[in-house]
């Protein structure tokens, strides 16, 4: 329960709108922090709490890195603090995205919003480990341009052959030479197919909603696609109980559940 | 070492906060015990707001507005009178020093009366002594189980 | 003549008939003898397990934010009556969607202080008038009403509703003569016996588990003051002044709306006199702005106007006046 | 091992282990530090839990500057006795060590903190440690098991700390008197068995249980406050809390309820269990079905704290019935 310090050498604000901002940490101690794409960590403001924040770093990347929007107490608390300042770290947290046994399947990653970062983890994570994966595909969506996250490396990505990212707005903006619609039916026109595929999804429910039945059709069986859940949650250890959903909890059992698992749990997300 | 009492003063931006500042320019003299915070009406400030200025160690909270009749909004401070006569009785109920909590009316030119009300505030306030049992106290070891006392 | 009890199934049995709602909020019995429950009833059958509560700790009056748009049927002795008017005048509900079974309330009884007398007690019969007889394994006793009474009920001022839309023909409890009797107890101590009191019967007693404030049917917020975190009033730890913080604001947020049910104090488990911080406010709006909670639906709410003679003799300003200071 | 000490020798017991620990007996509404008198009629209304789960557990304690580094704190190594504890709630603190072992806060209370547990010698109406299929005489959770019987106590040491609690005056006990022991537990348990509707609830699908429709019209009366959850032996959610008065800041861990709105609200204000019913229904699925089908028994110990006191009226046992008889 109790943080290790971290101090913040870059902050990066990534949207247009200022409300998501990118921290790098580098951790103040000398314990190696080793984690997996799709974990979690909880990051503390003393005198204003703490809050789980999904890892959007790679694990081989230096830095830590945590991309946060602005909405609570402390994320507010965050976002007012400045590079060099050191915040509380406890982590890692969750059981991430069971990557190894991903090895030799296409992978098919679907985001909607800010929902992306942990996905940007896995992602670096497959691309430095290209060999192992069959086609990686992403699908990307934000209601506008300047609404999508870490806007140089989807350049980079773009370019690459090995790689195909696909990105979307909700509403045609001047400038704008992408696709344009939902995460939904972008999914639907492009249909990556469902078989010896898996699919990782991250986004705002009204999206999952919609994309879960069209990934159905796809062909991707229930135990082949990926969520990640957030709730609210005090300890990260499984014992504060604020996280459950049913008898999991999210902190522990999760934060990434397959689809046949969630059928199998009441909606309490 | 004298006790010199803390005041947290909640004014009205009418009245008070210009008498605050005729007292000022005026060159009235009165204690330096006073921290003024700029409401738009004496009616903006609610218990919430007077209670955690004294759990934050305030050893007095005085909430000044305009005179009745003379209020910006028409009718704020009237209201506000209500209130804070339902305040004052509570506190006088509970036992817990109604004397740390003062309302008053001052007008934007009344600035030696904002001064005489800070300084016989002050003087009220040190007869008193600090706030001790309104105060929140942090404590390191917190068995609560047993209350402060323990 | 009608029991009591077959008065209540009767009434209940006539506004379903006449669809005069489309259910009632009543109480019906619970698993053991001290424990009544309030039930929505909307069915012939169930109108059979409506009771006359003994215990009836709570205002039913709570649960209309429960059945929001709903016409409702309630069974109204003067507190619920007067908390439903309080809900009306506060834009909560309409007049039209309840409908108010007047009820001449005999009172309620006290079961801690039925336990705290006869510890084993296995049946009570009431006639929900004057007697009592309770049974224990041993023996059989006869007991008077008044002694079990709940404080609120015994010090109420208003057994009778003043508000209803028929009212049921029978005897209530008379309202008391001195409705203040334990405000004024408190009142007439020292300022330090005042603050002991509340430290010690308050403070380090009272665990926050907010049963008080669900409790009340005028605590009706979305959001409590409490819950709030930017700024956060309040902390949420038994911190004695946090715990001394919540019970004043929760007293002074309901200054002048307070109906004196009783239902704060009846669900504390701790039984704390919440009930009295609210009461003393009752009582200070009664002598100051000639003002009660819920007895008219015409009158505007007592915060919601004001008099230019409203007492101001707290006013630091005038205080040094008198004192020639200014 | 069993000791016999005679009851007039109660009080020498008692300043033995003064002069150990800090020595706690229980009161009317919690357990208190002993001070020369001691009952033990009925249970605290609060249960030992509060001295191993605190209702203030400070974890940092910090200065609100930026860069400055939080002091990590832990709870006083001081060793405590908590002397007449129930079987019940000593058996609640076992439930919990299953999932708070690793918590270096619960284990170093646990660690400091002896037991010494009051057989009950009648079974109570209100509780039913029984049907929750626990022995009280097996004496899990304690540390020491004493059994009051004319003018008699007989001690029974369970742990290595318990035998270092028994007094010098004791005496071994002889062959009568532990016959006599053996004989008041097995009558204690004669015709008490677990209650069925639990085993049937092991092999009940959580999702017909969760769906069930029974939910709607139990969870009505509830009002959602804490009480049950706060009075409850066994029940351990917690929320952490940033407490800064001027410079000065405290994270400490205070005990939180299911029942509270902000329980599961998310900061965007997003709340998955938004309505009463829900908060309800997961309090009795997490100590009926969740901690059931993870442990294999049940996250209650029967003590009926949580009956009694409920203001609503809601019996645990309705509940466990409906959910045994999907």
């Amino acid at each position: 329960m109790y943080p290790v310090p971290a101090r913040i050498e870059k902050i990066r604000v990534e949207t247009e709108d200022g409300l998501i901002k990118s921290f790098y940490l580098r951790l103040l101690e000398e314990k190696p922090f080793v984690h997996k794409p799709g974990q979690f960590a909880m990051l503390s403001v003393l005198g204003k709490g703490e809050c789980p924040i999904g890892i959007a770093s790679s694990p081989k990347e230096e830095l830590l890195m945590f991309s946060v929007f602005r909405t609570g107490l402390v994320t507010d608390a965050l976002h007012r603090l400045s590079e060099g300042m050191v915040i509380g770290l406890r982590g890692p947290m969750g059981n991430g995205y069971p990557v190894e046994s991903f090895c030799g399947k296409n992978i098919v990653l679907i985001a909607g919003g800010f929902a992306v970062t942990t996905l940007r983890a896995t992602l670096l994570y497959l691309l430095e480990n290209r060999k192992d994966f069959g086609q990686i595909t992403m699908i990307y969506g934000a209601r506008s341009p300047g609404l999508l996250l870490y806007r140089d490396e989807l350049k980079a990505w773009q370019k690459r052959k090995d790689l195909n990212l696909y990105l979307t707005v909700d509403r045609e903006v001047a400038g704008w030479d992408g696709l344009v619609g939902f995460v939904p039916q972008i999914t639907e026109k492009i249909a990556p197919s469902g078989k010896e595929s898996v699919a990782l999804v991250c986004g705002p429910p009204i999206m999952i909603k919609f994309t879960l039945p069209i990934l159905e059709k796809l062909g991707f069986s229930p135990q082949d696609i990926y969520l990640s859940l957030e709730n609210k949650m005090r300890c990260g250890l499984g014992l504060c109980r604020h996280c459950n959903v049913g008898p999991a909890l999210v902190c522990k059992d999760g934060p990434v559940f397959t689809l046949a698992q969630l059928k199998r749990l009441p909606q309490e997300y | 070492m004298t006790f010199e009492p803390k005041i947290i003063a909640f004014l009205c931006n009418w009245c008070s906060y210009a008498g605050a500042d005729l007292a000022g320019v005026s060159r009235r003299a009165y204690p330096p015990s006073i921290r003024i915070v700029r409401v738009p009406c004496s009616s903006r400030v609610s218990p919430a707001m007077i209670f955690d200025a004294l759990k934050s160690g305030a050893d007095g909270v005085l909430v000044a507005g305009c005179h009745p009749g003379d209020c910006h909004y028409l009718t704020g401070n009237m209201f506000a009178r209500r209130r804070f006569y339902m305040l004052k009785k509570l506190l006088e109920f509970t036992g817990l020093e109604p004397e740390r909590v003062q309302f008053s009316w001052v007008s934007a030119s009344e600035g030696d009366v904002f001064a005489a009300i800070v300084k016989e505030f002050t003087i009220t306030l040190e007869k008193l002594g600090p706030n001790l049992n309104f105060r929140k106290i942090i404590k390191g070891e917190g068995f609560g189980f047993l209350c402060r006392k323990d | 003549m009608a029991s009591f009890a077959e008065k209540i199934k009767e009434a209940a049995k006539n506004v379903l008939k006449e669809g005069l709602a489309s259910g009632i909020l009543a109480y019906t019995k619970g698993q053991d003898i001290f424990c009544e429950r309030i039930t929505f009833v909307s069915t012939k059958d169930e109108i059979s397990k409506i009771i006359w509560p003994s215990f009836g700790g709570l205002n039913p009056a709570n649960y209309l934010k429960k059945l929001k748009g709903k016409k409702l049927a309630l069974f109204a002795p003067g507190c619920v009556a007067r908390a439903v008017v309080v809900l009306i005048k506060e834009g909560q509900i309409k007049r039209e969607d309840v409908f108010l079974i007047g009820v001449p309330c005999p009172g309620m009884l006290d079961p801690k202080k039925l336990k705290n007398s006869f510890p084993q007690i296995i049946a009570i019969e009431d006639d929900f008038k004057e007697n009592l007889t309770i049974k224990t394994p041993s023996t059989s006793k006869n007991l008077k009403r008044i002694d079990f009474l709940r404080d609120t009920c015994l010090y109420c001022k208003y057994p009778l509703p003043e508000t209803y839309n028929i009212l049921l023909p029978a005897e209530g409890k008379r309202p008391a003569k001195d409705p203040y009797a334990l405000v004024e107890q408190i009142e007439g101590l020292d300022i330090s016996l005042r603050s002991k009191w509340f430290w010690d019967q308050f403070l380090s007693r009272c665990i926050r588990c907010y049963a008080c404030r669900n409790a009340c049917p005028l605590c009706y917020c979305d959001f409590c003051f409490v819950d709030e975190t930017r700024p956060a009033w309040i902390g949420k730890s038994r911190d004695p002044i946090d715990v001394a913080l919540y019970h004043l604001v929760r007293a002074y947020h309901l200054a002048g709306r307070c109906v004196e049910c009783g239902a704060c104090q009846a669900a504390c488990p701790f039984d704390i006199p919440v009930a009295l911080l609210t009461k003393k406010l009752g009582k200070e709006a009664l002598h100051a702005f000639g003002y009660e909670a819920g007895l008219s639906l015409e009158e505007p709410l007592l915060f919601n106007t004001f008099h230019e003679n409203d007492p101001e003799d707290f006013i630091f300003t005038h205080k040094l006046k008198e004192q020639g200071k200014i | 091992m069993l000791y016999v000490l005679g009851r007039e020798k109660l009080d020498n017991w008692l300043a033995f282990l003064e002069k150990k620990a800090r020595l706690f007996v229980p009161g009317k509404e919690k357990f208190e530090p002993y001070q020369g008198n001691i009952t033990f009629e009925s249970k605290p209304l609060l249960s030992p839990k509060e001295f191993f789960l605190p209702p203030r557990e400070p974890m940092l304690s910090f200065e609100v500057t930026p860069g400055a580094f939080p002091e990590k704190l832990s709870p006083s190594p001081d060793e405590r006795i908590i002397f007449g504890v129930r079987a019940c709630d000593a058996y609640a603190l076992t439930l919990i060590k299953k999932v708070y072992q690793e918590d270096v806060f619960f284990s170093l209370r646990y660690k400091n903190t002896s037991l010494i547990g009051k057989a009950c010698l009648a079974e109570s109406t209100d509780c039913f440690c029984w049907a929750m299929g626990i022995d009280p005489f097996s004496g899990s959770g304690l540390d020491l098991l004493f059994l009051e019987k004319d003018e008699k106590l007989l001690l029974k040491p369970i742990t290595e700390k318990g035998k270092t609690l028994v007094p010098v005056e004791a005496k071994e006990a002889l062959p009568e008197d532990k016959a006599l022991f053996n004989e008041i537990a097995k009558n204690f348990l004669k015709n008490k068995n677990p209650s069925p509707s639990l085993l049937r609830l092991k092999e009940k699908d959580l999702m017909t249980i969760y769906n069930a429709s029974f939910w709607e019209k139990l969870s009505f009366a509830c009002l959602n406050c804490g009480i049950c959850t706060f009075l409850c032996p066994t029940c351990y959610c917690f929320d952490v809390h940033d407490e800064v008065v001027g410079e000065k800041g405290l994270r400490i861990r205070v005990p939180d309820s299911c029942m509270f709105l902000l329980y599961t609200q998310h900061a965007s204000g997003h709340n998955p269990r938004r309505s009463p019913l829900a908060r309800f229904r997961n309090r009795f699925m997490h100590k009926f079905k969740y901690f059931l089908d993870e442990y294999g028994e049940p996250l209650c110990v029967g003590c009926g704290r949580c009956n009694t006191n409920c203001p609503a009226g809601i019996n645990l046992w309705e509940i466990i019935q409906a959910m045994g008889e999907v």
